[in-house]
Parts: C-alpha cells; structure tokens; sequence
C-alpha cells in the first residue's frame, strides 16, 4: 500500500515536474527574448502582457492552433515518432535532477550515467526528425545533428566522469554534497570549460547552431515541422538548455548550496545565470563551419576532457592536494587556449603582414612617382 | 570547373554514379540577400558545382527607362541599386549630363560626393550585418543597423526620404541642402564613426569569424580581371584599383584618401576591405564638409524638359559594390533610346561558380555574403 | 516527496525509482499527446496538395536521390559507439577505484589507466589517419 | 580567443546601454519624429484665403508623375466669376492613388501653382487593393492637416520673401558699403 | 571632359566638329593604336561620347576581341560591358574594353543584322562575357554562337518574344 | 513474481526471430539487425540466469551482468565493424543483398 | 504486478523483434529493433540489473541505432522501399521455431534452481569488474581499439578508392 | 509558367479554415462561449504574429529595418522563421516578377493555416513604379490572397508597423463577429 502511495506521489511529483519545466520554458523563451534585445539595444517583446511577460504564452497558444502539417513525402511514422522521442528523453531525465536538497523525484544512485544514457536518445529524434521530413535541409540538418551530438557527447561524459571520480559517487545528490566546501569550479575550472561548451553544442546553440542552421539549412531537422509538431521539438529545446544549465550548475558550481537563501533558489539563481551565459554568447558570436565544429570537438574537446578524467583520477589516487588539480587543469586550458589562440589568430597575423606590405608598396610607389 | 563559368543544364550530371545530392538554395532563402537561386550539387557538404538562376527580380528596368523620360528615370535608378541609390542616382545624371555637356554648380557636386559616401558606409554597413548574419551571429546586424538607421535620418533630413530618394537632378540637386545640415552631419560623424568601429570591432577579428571567412574562396586579381570583378571584390585580391581614383569624376579628385586593398582575395579580405573603405570615406566626407563651397546647387535646366541631343556617352563610377556603368543612347527626344546598364553586382555575381569552387556548404551562404550582392541591380 | 536511499539494494526503492521513470515516460507521452489532440482538434485546418509538397525554398521539390551522404558521418558514428561503450566502464570506475585503492587493490586504477590509453592511442591513431579533418 | 572575449565585452558594454536607453522608438505609443522634409503621400493644398483648392487641375503634376497614379479634371472656377479668386479654373475633380504612388515628389516640383505637397502622411494600411484611393477632399483634408502641422507657406512665396530678403541684405551692404 | 552644349538652335549655323577631333589626346592616341592594331578587320574609327570607339565588322570579333586583349598597347584585360541596342535595322553590339593597368578604355562595335542576328562568343576571352551574352540573348534574341549555354537568364523558359526589342510593346496598365 | 523459466523462454523466442531473421532476410543491414536480437536473447539469458541463480552457488550474479557488458562491448565492436564491411561492399558493388554478392569477385 | 510489467516488457521486445524480421522498411526496421531493445532494457531492470538497463540505453538506444541510421543512410538506394525476402524464408522459418521450440523445451525441462532474483548493489558489480574481471577487460579495451581501427580502414581505405581511382561500376 | 489569373482578387477575406471543433460543433454551442474563446485564440494570433523571412526587392530593406533594434518588430512578438511552416505571416516586401510568382504560390501554399499576407509596397500591391513592365505582376493579389496593403515606396518601418496593427485589427474583427471582414 506504501508503494503505491508512493508510485502516486511519484506520479503527482512528475505531473508537477512536467508543468513547472514547461512554465520554465516559457519563462526562457521570455528572458532569451528580453536578453537578446537587450544585447541588441533594443527591447525585446513589450507590447503582449507587462513587460511582454505573455508573449511566450501566446506563442505557445498559436502554435497549438496552429494548422499541424504532414508532408506528402515524408515518411509519416517516423515524421510523428521523432518529436515524441526528443521530448521523452529530454523529460525523463529530470526524474533525477533536483533542484535542491529535497526536490527531486527520485534520487537515482546511478542518476550520473542514467542522465547520460538518456540524453544520448535524444539524438535519435533529430536524426530522425530530418529523416522522416524527406526534406533536403531536413536530411542535412538531421546529418549535422547526428554527427554534432555524437561528438559532443563525449566530451560531456568525460567530464561527467570526472566529476563523478572527485565525489565518488554517482548520485547528484551526493556530488553537490561533495561540493559544500568549495564548488568543483574552483578545482576543475578545465571541466567547467569544456562541460559548458559541450553543453552548448549538445543544445544547438550559437556557435554551435550548425544544424538548425538558418542561413544555411533553413532550420534544419525541423523545416518541415508546424504548429504542434514543432512547439513539441521547441519545448524539448529550451528543456535540453535548462537541463544542461542545471548540471552545469550541479556539478560545477555548487547546486544548490549557497549561504542564506533556501536551497531552490539558489539553483534556480545559478541555472539562471548559466542560461543568461549562454543568452550572452548567443548574442555575440557567429557559427562555426561543420568541419571545424568536428576538428573542435575530436581534436581539442575529446583530448582535453581525457586529460581531465586523467588528473581528476590521478589527484584522487595519489590524494594530492586540492590546488594541484586546480593548477593542473589550468595549465590544461591556458595550453589549449594558447594552442587555439596561436592557430586561430594566424590570419590575424596575417592583416597585420597585409598592412606592414602595403605600406612597404605605398612608400615605392610614392617614392617612385616622386623621381 | 576549369573552365570558367561554363553552365550545364539543371536536371542530371554525366557522372554515371550519382554521388552529388542536389540542393536547392532559393529563391526564399534566408541568406541569398533577396530572390536569387542556386542550385548546389553537394557531395557530403562539399560543393561539387553550382548553377546560378537569378531574374527573380527582372522588373525590366531597362525597358522602361527607354519609356520614361530623363527626369522620371532617377526613380527607376533610385531602385536599381536600392542599397546605394545616392550612387546610382550619381551614376545616371552623370551620364546624361555627359550628354548634354552639362556643368554641374561646384557646391551640388560637394553635396552629391558627400551624400554618395554616406550612403557607401550605409551600403557597407548593411553588408557587414548581413555578413554577420550569414556567418551565424546576430547582434552586428543590429550594430550596423543603428549606424545605418542615423545615415537614413540624415537623407530623411536632406532628400526628404529614407531610401528612395530621388533627390539628384540633372545638372545639380532638386534643391540646396537643409539650413542645419552642417550641423546634422556634424552630430553624426561621430555617432556614425562610432557604430563603424562597433561593427568592425565585433566581427572582423573575432576568431570564430576569422576561422570562417579566411582562406575561403580565395581568386587571383588576375583571374579577377577576366572575371570582370570590380570594387572591392578585386581589392580584395591585392588590386589597387578604383575609378574614384583611376578617373576621378564629381570632385573625387580632391580629396585625400586611401584605397585598401587585401592579399589574398578571400572572403575575409573582401569583408576588410569593406570595413576598411568605410572609415576611408568618412575621410572623404570630413573633408568634404570642410571644403563644401557656398553656391547655387540647382540645375541649370530648371524644370525644363530634358531633351539631350542626338549621341551616346558612357559613365564609369565607383558604386560600393564595384563599378558601374551607364551607357545612355539619346535619339534627341525626351526619353532615352537606350540605355544599359553596367551593375557591378550582376559581375561579381557571374563569378559564383568559380569562387564556389572547392568549398563547404556553409561556405557558399559566406561567399554569397561576402559578394555583397543587390538583386535589384543584377535582374534590373 | 522524495523517499530516503539506500546505497546498499533494496528492492523497494529500485522499484519505485524506475516507476517513476516509467512514469516520467508515460507522462511526457500523455502531454504530447494532449498537445497533439488539442491541436488536432482546435487548430484551423485546409488542405491542399500544395500545402502538403516539400519545401524546397519555393521551388517545387525535386527528388531526393538518397544515395550519397559522406561517409565521414559514419566514421564519426562509430568513433562515437566506441567512446559510449568506454563511458560504460568508466562510469563503474569512477566510484570504485578508490574504495579498491583504500581495500589495497590499486588494480582497478592502473587497468582503466591503460585502457584509457589504448582509447586515446585509437584517438591519435584516427588523428594521423586524417580521419579526424572531414577533408574530402 | 581574446578577441572573442572582446567581442563579448562589447556586447556586454551595449546590454549595459541598452538597459539605460535601447535606440527603440516605441512606435504606436511614442510619436514618429519625422524630419521636416519627409515626403509622405501627396496631398492637395487649401488656399485659406480664398477658401478654395489651390489646384488648377492643369494636369502638369499628371504628365510627370512616373506611375501615373493621379487624375484630375479641370472646371471654371465659380469664384473666379465671382471675383473672389484669381484663379479663372479650379480642379473639379482630383484622385490620386496613393497605393500607387511611389513618392517621388515629381508632381509637387512640377505643379506651377503649389497646389500640391508631400505631407507627412504615411500609414495607411488598408485592407483594400485601392484602399487608398483618395478623392479631393480626403486629399484636401490631409493637405489642411499637413498645412497647420507645419505652418505651411506657398514654396514661390517663401521664394519670393528669401529673394526679398536677400535682395534687401544686399542693399543694406550696398549701404553700408556706400 | 564635358563639351559645349549643342542643342541650341544656333549650333545649325556651323557645322558640327568631327567628334574625333573633340577627344582627348590619350583617347585619340588610343584610337589611333587601336585602328592600327586591327588593321585586318577594317575598322572605322569613331567615338561614342568621349571614348574611343571602332568599329569592325561581326565576323572578326573574337579575333580583334582577343587582339585588343592581348595587345600590350591596348591590355584590355577586363570586358566592362556589353550593350545591345536595337537600331530596328540592326543590332549594336557595343563592347566597353578597360585596361586596368594603361587605364583606358575602348569601345569596340559591332552591328549584327536584324533577322540572323548571329556572332560567335567572347566568353573563351573574359570570362565575364557569358551572362552578358546570355541576357543579350534573353532580351533581344541575338544567339551567341558558341557559348556554352543561352538558357534563359532574366527570364523564364516559357516567356515569348524578346521584350529588350523596340517592337516588344510596354504593358498597358490601366486603372483609371 | 515471475519465474525464472518465463524470462528464459522470452530469450528462446527473441533468439528465434533473431535466427529467422539471419535466414531469411537478404538485405545484410537487416541481417546485422537480427544478429543483434539474437545477442540481446544470450543478454537476457544471462542476466535472468545471474539474478536467479545468484544464491544458488552455481552462478554469481556480478559474472552473469559483467559477461553481459562483455557481450554487449563485442556487439557494439561487431556493429561498427560489419557495416563498415557492408557500406564497403555497397560502394564496390552497389548493393547490399547477400545473395548478389559473390563474395569471390570482390 | 511484476507479472503486468513482464507482459509488457515481453510484448515491447518480441513485438519490436518480429517488426524488425517482418518489416518492408529498413528504417522501420531500425525504429523496431529500438523498440525491441528498449523492451530488453525493461526486462533488465525487471531482473534487478538497473545498470545493465542503463547500459542498453546508452549503448543501444543511442549509439548503436545511431550507427544503423547512418549505415542505412548510407547503403540507401532504390531498392530499399521494395526489400524483399530469401527464397528459403519458409525454411528459415522452420529452423527457427524448431531451435526456439528446443530451447523453450531444454529450459522447461532444466532442473529449477531459481532463488529469489536479486541483483548485486553497483558497487559490488564495479569492484568484480575490475578485479576478477580485469583481464577481459583489458582485452575488451583491444577489442574496441582493432574494431575502431578495422572500421576506420575499411571505410577509409574506400573513400579514398573513390576519390582516386574512377568508382568501380555497381551491378544490378 | 501557368496562365495568371487576370481578374485582380479583390482584398480577400482570408480567414482560417474551420477547426474540427467547429466542424463538429457548429451551431451547437453558445454563441457566447465560442465567441470569447475565439477572441481568446485571436489575441494570440495576434500577438504572435511569426513571419516568413522573405524579402523581394527595395521594401526588404525597409522591411529588415523594422526588424532592427531601431523600430524592432519583436516589441509586437513578430519574428521570422525561414521556413514557411512555421510562418503565419507573409510580408510580400518588393516587386512580384513572373518569374517569382508561382514560388511564391508555393510558399503561401506551405504555410500552415491560419495565415495572413501583407503586400508592402506598391510594387507588391499594384505594380507600382513598373506598371508597364512586361515581367512584373501587377500587384501580389493576383497570385495570393492579400489581407493588409501597406502603400509607400518603401513604406516607412512605421508604415509597415501600422500595417500590422491593422492586421491585429483584422484578426480581433474576425474573432469577434465571424463573416464580417472589418472596414477599411
Ligand atoms: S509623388 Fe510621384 S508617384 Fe506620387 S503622385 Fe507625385 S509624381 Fe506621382
Ligand atoms: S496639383 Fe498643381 S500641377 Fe497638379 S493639377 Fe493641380 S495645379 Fe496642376
Ligand atoms: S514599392 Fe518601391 S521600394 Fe518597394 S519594392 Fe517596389 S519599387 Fe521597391
């Protein structure tokens, strides 16, 4: 009888969980619209509700009603199934990450991994969602998506583990509790770094936006998409960017401890602060090319999360000190940053060559026009 | 793809094994500046071969300016080059003032050269945004924008309307300056400077953009040439050249600026060179402003009927896109027998299939972008 | 609204736990599908064959020839089903070397250590191979 | 890398900004500035004095326009008989439509009898393809509007009073100079 | 260079200078180079404006096209622009040559008949001929005879007639 | 509670499809696709035997799950391996149908 | 109630396997062995093996189907909306039931030795991963790593055949 | 190219097309239940108004500046989206050539219901300033239907601005009293 008390709390707890994340959606939507226009000088949605605070709101309510659109050439089992798989392996996760001491479904002892073996399904449902479109944009959308996702992920569970390797254990809780005296940022600024960056590439955003591409693919997986179909794959989006927030700020900055304020909003604060981080790089920078992104990914991410399972693994060993680590995966980033800087500001070394020569051919000209 | 520039018909390629997909870019596309088409042959994400389609916009401009009279075709030029149209404008009187042996009053002349600069770094302006959108990134546009949206004030202020202005006569201006413009342009210089460095700052170093633009599609100023690319596309390619310099027309000839030109020919060095002359002619405006002269600016024709005598007379100027040209043939009547139309963008555009040569998917969006295509211009 | 857990097994809690994932799925599938419904069911709808073609950027579509898609994602694909199964022994590893280490057994650290290495030997292998440069 | 950072600096630096002042206009609530020039959809102008259009309907602003979106006819003017004007014709019947109108300014710098003017008019969406086809008065109407907005004064007569003017500056530095 | 206005009536009086005479002593020199050098495909000097012009007959084009190319005096390396103008009787087919490095520019003309308007591409000497050749091809019907392909450029496949041609008549809008 | 024979007779059935499927299908993705039924039928096997039989002495249930892992890190290894094989004989020969491919002209 | 669960887990996974071996749409085919593999997932953890679950999600519902999608990408041609099957499918299907039938009657027939199911805590599997087991596992990381390189050249070594020499013509 | 419809469809009124519920419940309910619902689902219509990202000619770039932070279409919850699927509005900004008439077609065709089309510009409403060209269609209406016609060359951003107020106008008219199209 206490078991199904308990599956019907649970049940209730997951019903409650589904409407705040969609709340927590259209709250993102609001504050990347607000914080975009911000970036921009201008003033995001005022004029739908105060503040535009509706806007979302009303977005939503059009696109239920919305005309929803199979295409003739799709193949229409799959052009159905794939939202709904993007949608349950970007919820199920949830199942486990609290938002603080107390709030969460479950406390899953394996919560790490099974977050991991979930999120992986989710690639799953762009592939597929380009697929099923039978649309050109769509199939090369979903192609990027794949080969994008896949890559990322790695770095992603690399880093996973390495946290896993400083707390020993698996379960989120246990790893925020392993984090009360001092957050693993300050330990692991490396896994900070590449856990962020992969987070941003494993939710498609700018730089890492090659397969929704605008510009380029017009969308991607989701050009053929409307109305239902298509809010139902915007929610798993921003469900995915809150989630990665919310292990950045787990795993990285502390979860939910912090002095004074309850422990929800405390998550809440940080999870936040990470979203408007991403907001912020959203607004400043262009999309990298589908070669780079890889080379990115296997060439620097890949190594550089390896050497990061290697020196959390090693300071755990041979029980070094904490700011051994801390000095170690600087050391890691300032080497990678340096070896990025020098390939990256190559052309730029190059203006100042273009400069220094057509100086150089201006004074001949000059000097030979004036004999 | 050795040979230049050589179409083949759309639907199969001779390859026995269809390893290329083909991809439809157009004419509704995000990042084909308007209504042009291009039709991808992509293996992978490489670009195997591209045909262009363009005529989406075909308005037949040509023909109807041999329909108009010479006063009414300024419109149809405003709308030609709807990003310069100040230059284009500039273009026009030229070459049937040209015509008619007509002199232009000194001070109209100061305000046309200072109008067409303006609206180059506007034209620059927008391209820069577009560039940036291109390549992913949001916010330069609307940097760029603000910059352009003060440049617009200003023509608001001068010509009375912010894009189509139809404000340069034959043989001089529709009529002087605005008391304050002195002091408007004064108040914007800044401002405008401001907004250039913004954008510039932003987006032209940044690696990311960096990584995206340089080494991509690079040409030779050789291959340039034959290609006919003008204007910063084959400054780009280290060629220093520029009708505003080579044959200084209006008062070009007296100002002090430079030309900047880039090494490789790559789409970075085109989107520098861009960002490069637009400081150049804030240059040629501050010093215009300093030397504008006091004087009548009218048209000497008055509201006369524009009737040039019988002849041809071709004008080359420097449009931010590149060269123009205007080739006017006159029967003596009211309206223009014909008259043709050199638009540096539809060149430049010709050149696609070989600047797409050897590229990524993405990069035809970049090259695209760093063409700095109008398509009002190339379909006419 | 959380239940106390128990490091060691206990059939309890597992079952609750996974129910509840049972249950998280059941419940993404039914607000999907109440979306799907209300849409269905509100939304405005005319048909048309047009409607119903692919977009292709305003041009009416042409077929897709499924052929060719660049072997490159394939590499990456497996390079990535590699990694994933590596995740699998890693993850197990990461919460028990040190309690092995502390039991006397350093084994378990210096066996992931080399199968690490063996990984990112595959990892330079592919590098040298060009494999990782997606060049034509 | 740095100059990512710098960029992100800068997009930092305009959040900052753009929290004090976006360059929005707030459009509906906060009224467009448009410059004195703007040249909005043509409108005819009202002689106040004489209580009558200032239009002849003498067609020159017709013959010019490019998109030959106007018509007009001409009558004799009643006042004129009258003594009241001295305007012998007077426009009887004008349309112009403004959805074809491209705003050039073309019949304003034609018209011989600053009959016509740019007015500041610009929204005028309709839901009509011709919605915008204005008759006399409607034109007239905007044309009142326009002229109490700006203080209008006839282009010859400003003409006139600046040659005056300038006339009479010359004459005092004539003066002075005498 | 403007010259002086000559639409007055008064201009009937003497009779007007040879337009040669009014040009520029470079153009002229350039003229005067440029006949030379096409000595074989009897040229007739003239101006267009105050550029100089020559003319040749269609059938030599590619060649003189090539020479004036070539040429190290003329080093027209770049095709500026190519017109076509519809003369009823006669096509024009007006060449802009430029010479980045000489800076000069030469006008080479050429008139094809009006029912076999026919001459043989420059495409294989700038690159940059063919889509002007194309649109010549679109709006006025003059074929290319050996450009690779005179699809239709501005126009859709299914269009008719050849509107750049003085007979193709202006639509007829009428609202009023 | 479910006994131990109804797990092992879902594993004979999986394996059978999965067995019929190697027969019977020609295209070989599809054969690779019941190859993995027919691993996934020993997995079940396995882990039922190693829940089941972990008090019994005979069978310890950390063997059954860690020989599963085995079998799945082979299978994953198999995957990656026979569709490299197959793309390479699909770009060589154009098909995937094992009964068009002699194997001897490749 | 375990019952109720077992009935679903069964009917997810042979449903998923017969779609697999019954379907006419490779892509189908994939979805199905998806669903079947998520359903041997389900009776993982219905045996108390939760990360063995685990494990068939990540290495199956993620990895594996995702390298099929691209494998049947990348094999698609014309053929693919018509498969067909082998001639001898009754004969496949004969041997088939007959090995099931066998085995069902050999497990009927074993000698019931079953315990309660119960499953070792995650630690204790960790620990005899790498202690007992630590040798295979050695040999499973060289597994992984010939696998990786044999892929790697047998893809590559064809790609570059392609991009080298002219492609060999395909039959049929 | 098929044959262009010569008569000039007059401003539409392009309504959505009936939902199921009204299929099935027409009549059936209370006129006032089913009146604030829809008004309800107007106001969301309106506020969302998600454009196709399409730009023709000249007015494009008037159009684009709009979306710039200087008038910045997103204070009225007006976006672009590049692909017409998930587009209410179509923004015809810029000359209709023949060429370009039956994509555009084709676009309105993929756009999901309910959708609206403003013609901005003269060009895209009557032909404007090439009237008497012979490649340009003479007003997008005669392809598609139009709801908003903004006039201008190019119309001021806040032209265009008021364009969409007068379709929020349109869409709360229509919500209000189905049958009835507002006036003009
Ligand atoms: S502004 Fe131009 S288009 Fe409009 S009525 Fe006047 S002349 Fe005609
Ligand atoms: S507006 Fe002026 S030009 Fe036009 S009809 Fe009236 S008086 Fe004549
Ligand atoms: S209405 Fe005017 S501005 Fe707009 S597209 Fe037409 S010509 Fe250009």
């Amino acid at each position: 009888m206490s078991f199904l008390i308990n599956l019907a709390w649970s049940a209730l707890g997951l019903a409650i969980m589904f409407a705040v994340l969609s709340l927590v959606v259209l709250s993102l939507v609001w504050l990347e619209r607000k914080a975009l226009g911000r970036l921009q000088l201008r003033f995001g949605p005022t004029r739908t509700g105060k503040f535009g605070l509706l806007q979302p709101v009303a977005d939503a309510v059009k696109l239920i009603l919305k005309e929803d659109i199979v295409p003739n050439d799709s193949e229409k089992a799959i052009f159905w199934v794939a939202p709904v798989i993007v949608v349950v392996s970007a919820f199920v996760i949830w199942v486990t990450i609290p938002g603080g001491e107390n709030v969460v479904i479950k406390h899953l002892p394996l919560g790490l991994f099974y977050i991991v073996a979930f999120a992986v399904v989710g690639i799953l449902g762009l592939v597929l969602a380009g697929w099923g479109s039978a649309n050109k944009y769509g199939i090369m959308g979903g192609l990027r998506s794949a080969a994008q996702l896949i890559s990322y992920e790695i770095p992603v569970v690399l880093v996973a583990a390495a946290v896993a390797i400083l707390a020993q254990s698996l379960d989120l809780r246990e790893i925020v509790a392993a984090q009360s005296s001092y957050p693993y940022m300050v330990v692991l600024p490396l896994g900070l770094v590449i856990f962020f960056i992969a987070g941003l590439a494993e939710v498609g955003r700018t730089p890492f936006d090659i397969y929704h591409a605008e510009s380029e693919v017009v969308g991607g997986p989701f050009v053929e998409y409307s109305g239902a179909h298509w809010s139902v794959f915007f929610l798993a989006e921003y469900i995915n960017t809150f989630a990665i927030a919310a292990l950045t700020a787990l795993l990285f900055l502390g979860g939910w401890g912090g002095p004074g304020l309850p422990d929800v909003v405390w998550f809440l604060f940080k999870t936040y602060a990470v979203i408007l981080v991403v907001f912020w790089v959203r607004g400043t920078f262009p999309r990298l090319r589908i070669d780079q992104l890889m080379a990115f990914a296997w060439k620097v991410m890949v190594p550089l999360s390896f050497y990061t399972v290697i020196i959390a693994a090693v300071y755990r060993f041979y029980a070094l000190p904490w700011w051994t680590l801390t000095i170690l995966s600087l050391v890691g980033l300032g080497v990678a940053g340096w070896i990025i800087y020098r390939r990256m500001s190559a052309p730029a070394r190059r203006v100042a060559d273009i400069q220094r020569r057509l100086a150089a051919r201006r004074e001949t000209i000059a000097s030979s026009s004036s004999t | 793809m050795a040979e230049p520039a050589v179409p083949t018909a759309i639907p199969e390629r001779a390859d026995s094994q269809p390893v290329e997909m083909l991809l439809n870019m157009g004419p509704q596309h995000p990042s084909t500046h308007g209504v042009f088409r291009m039709v991808l042959w992509v293996d992978g994400e490489k670009i195997v071969d591209v045909e262009p389609h363009i005529g989406y916009l075909h308005r037949g401009s040509e023909k109807l300016c041999e329909g108009e009279q010479y006063h009414q075709i300024v419109t149809l030029f405003d709308r030609m080059d709807y990003i310069g149209n100040f230059n284009n404008e500039l273009a026009y009187c030229m070459a049937v003032e040209k015509l008619m042996g007509l002199q232009v009053p000194e001070r109209a002349e100061y305000i046309r050269v200072i109008l067409c600069e303006l609206n180059r770094i506007a034209s620059h302006l927008l391209y820069v945004g577009t560039m940036g959108l291109d390549a992913g990134a949001m916010t330069p546009v609307m940097f760029s924008f603000r910059g352009r949206e003060r440049v617009q004030a200003l023509f608001e202020a001068v010509s009375g309307a912010r894009l189509m202005h139809n404000y340069f006569r034959i043989g001089g201006l529709k009529e002087d300056v605005p008391d304050n413009f002195r002091q408007l342009v004064d108040e914007l210089m800044p401002l405008l400077k401001e907004d250039v460095e913004q954008s510039d700052r932003i987006l032209t170093f940044n690696e990311i953009f960096l990584s995206r633009l340089k080494d991509v599609s690079p040409i030779t100023a050789d291959e340039a040439i034959g290609l006919g690319l003008t204007g910063p596309m084959l400054r780009a390619c280290g060629y220093e050249y520029d009708v505003r310099r080579a044959q200084p027309y209006s008062v070009y000839d007296r100002f002090d600026f430079e030309i900047p030109v880039g090494l490789d020919g790559d789409c970075w060095d085109r989107h520098w060179v861009r960002v490069q002359e637009m400081y150049q002619s804030l240059r040629i405006v501050e010093q215009a402003m300093e030397q504008l002269p006091e004087g009548p600016v009218a048209s000497s024709l008055g509201r006369r009927l524009v009737r040039p005598p019988e002849g041809e007379s071709y004008v080359r100027a420097e449009n931010p896109r590149g060269e123009i040209g205007v080739y006017v043939v006159s029967d003596g009547t009211d309206r223009p027998y014909r008259l043709k139309v050199r638009p540096p963008s539809f060149c430049n555009l010709s050149a696609l299939r070989r600047l797409l040569e050897d590229t990524w998917l993405a990069d035809s969006v970049v090259v695209l972008g760093s063409l700095d295509i109008v398509l009002g211009e190339v379909d006419r | 609204m959380t239940i106390p857990i128990l490091q060691i097994f206990d059939p309890a809690t597992y079952a609750g736990n996974w129910l509840a994932v049972v249950i998280a799925i059941v419940i993404a599938l039914a607000a999907i599908g109440g979306m799907f419904a209300g849409s269905q069911l509100l939304s405005a709808r005319r048909r048309s064959a047009e409607k119903l073609t692919t977009y292709e950027c305003g041009i009416p579509p042409t077929p897709f020839a499924w052929s060719n898609i660049n072997i490159r994602f394939y590499i990456f694909a497996i390079l990535f089903l590699i990694f994933d199964v590596e995740a699998v022994f890693l993850f197990p590893w990461a919460v028990v070397f040190m309690k092995e280490q502390a039991a006397g057994n350093p084994i378990p650290f210096y066996a992931m250590i080399l199968f690490l290495a063996m990984l990112f030997f595959a990892v330079i292998y592919g590098w040298r191979k060009g494999v990782l440069d997606w060049q034509k | 890398m740095l100059e990512s950072l710098k960029g992100m600096m800068l997009t930092l630096a305009s959040t900052v900004t753009g929290l004090r002042r976006p360059v929005t206009q707030q459009y509906p609530t906060q009224a467009t500035p448009v410059k004195p020039r703007f040249m909005g959809f043509p409108a005819l102008t009202w002689d106040g004095g004489v209580s009558e259009p200032y239009c002849t309907g003498c067609m020159v602003c017709i013959r010019n326009c490019p998109t030959q979106c106007m018509s007009a006819s001409m009558m004799d003017n009643p006042k004129h008989a009258d003594g009241d004007s001295s305007r012998r014709k007077i426009v009887d019947y004008f349309e112009i439509n403004l959805n074809r109108c491209i705003l050039c300014g073309i019949c304003v710098e034609y018209c011989n009898f600053d009959a016509i003017v740019m007015s500041h008019e610009h929204e005028m969406s309709t839901y009509a393809r011709n919605g915008d086809r204005v008759n006399l008065p409607a034109l007239l109407d905007i044309g009142k509007k326009y002229q109490v907005k700006t203080d209008w004064v006839p282009p010859t007569v400003l003409a006139k009073q600046k040659a005056d003017a300038a006339k009479a500056a010359a004459d005092d530095t004539a003066d002075a100079s005498e | 260079m403007p010259r002086p206005r000559r639409n007055a009536p008064e201009a009937d009086a003497d009779p007007p200078p040879d337009p040669i005479e009014l040009l520029s002593v470079e153009c002229r020199a350039t003229l005067d180079r440029a006949v030379d050098l096409l000595g074989g495909f009897s040229p007739v000097a003239g101006t267009l404006g105050d550029l100089p012009q020559v003319t040749i007959p269609s059938t030599g084009i590619v060649d003189a096209c090539a020479t004036c190319r070539d040429h190290e005096d003329l080093d027209c390396r770049m095709l500026l622009c190519l017109a076509c103008v519809d003369h009823q009787e006669r096509f024009d087919l007006v060449y802009f040559l430029q010479s980045l490095a000489l800076e000069k520019t030469l006008v080479i003309r050429t008139a094809v008949p009006y029912d076999n308007p026919v001459v043989s591409t420059v495409t294989g000497i700038w690159p940059a001929a063919d889509w002007y050749e194309r649109e010549a091809h679109d709006l006025f019907g003059v074929s290319f005879s050996g450009h690779p392909d005179l699809s239709p450029l501005l126009l859709y496949p299914e269009f008719e007639g050849y509107p750049g041609r003085k007979e193709y008549d202006f639509n007829d809008y009428r609202e009023f | 509670m479910v006994p131990l024979l109804y797990f092992q007779l879902l594993g004979a059935a999986l394996f059978g499809i999965g067995l019929y499927g190697v027969l019977a299908r020609r295209s070989a993705v599809l054969i690779v696709l019941s190859i993995e039924l027919m691993l996934n039928a020993v997995n079940i096997n396995l882990i039922s035997a190693a829940s089941y039989l972990n008090g019994t002495g005979r069978f310890e249930a950390f063997d059954g799950q860690i020989i599963a892992i085995f079998v799945i890190t082979v299978a994953a290894a198999e995957v990656g391996l026979a569709f490299a094989i197959i793309l390479r004989m699909y770009r060589n020969r154009g098909t995937v149908n094992v009964d068009e491919i002699n194997l001897l002209k490749w | 109630m375990q019952l109720a669960l077992f009935v679903i887990v069964t009917i997810l996974t042979l449903g998923g396997a017969l779609g697999v071996v019954a379907t006419r749409n490779v892509v189908h085919a994939a979805l199905f062995l998806l669903l079947s593999l998520l359903g041997a997932a389900g009776v993982y953890l219905l045996l108390f093996a939760e990360f063995l679950a685990l494990v068939q999600v990540l290495i199956y519902g993620g990895a594996v189907i995702i390298v099929v999608l691209f494998a049947v990408m990348l094999t698609r041609s014309s053929e693919y909306p018509r498969i067909t099957d082998n001639r001898q499918w009754p004969l496949a299907l004969i041997t088939a039931a007959a090995l099931s039938v066998i085995l069902g009657a050999a497990f009927w027939l074993a000698p019931d030795l079953a315990t309660e199911p119960q499953a070792p805590a995650f630690t204790g599997l960790a620990a005899s991963l790498f202690t007992k087991w630590a040798l295979p596992f050695e040999i499973a990381s060289l597994v992984l790593l010939v696998a990786l390189i044999g892929a790697i050249i047998i893809a590559r070594v064809q790609s570059s055949t392609t991009a080298d020499n002219s492609p060999v013509e395909p039959e049929g | 190219m098929p044959p262009q419809p010569t008569e000039i469809i007059l401003g539409s009124g392009n309504r959505p097309g009936p939902s199921l519920l009204n299929q099935a419940t027409d009549g059936k309910v209370p006129g006032v239940i089913t009146t604030t619902t829809d008004q309800l689902f107007a106001m969301a219509r309106k506020s969302s108004l998600w454009t196709l990202s399409f730009g023709l000619a000249c007015c494009a770039i008037e159009m684009i500046s709009t979306y710039m932070a200087h008038h910045d279409f997103d204070r009225f919850g007006v976006v672009t989206w590049p692909s017409p699927r998930q587009a209410d509005v179509m923004i015809v900004a810029g000359t209709v050539v023949k060429k370009m008439a039956e994509p555009i077609r084709l676009l309105y065709e993929q756009m999901p219901e309910p959708k609206w089309v403003i013609a901005m510009g003269s060009c895209a409403t009557n032909g404007g300033p090439y009237y008497r060209s012979y490649s340009v269609v003479m007003g997008v209406d005669h392809i598609i239907p139009v709801d908003v016609y903004v006039p201008g060359c190019p119309p001021r951003p806040e032209a265009l601005l008021y364009g969409i107020l007068k379709l929020q106008e349109k869409i709360m008219a229509e919500a209000g009293d189905r049958g009835a199209t507002p006036q003009a």
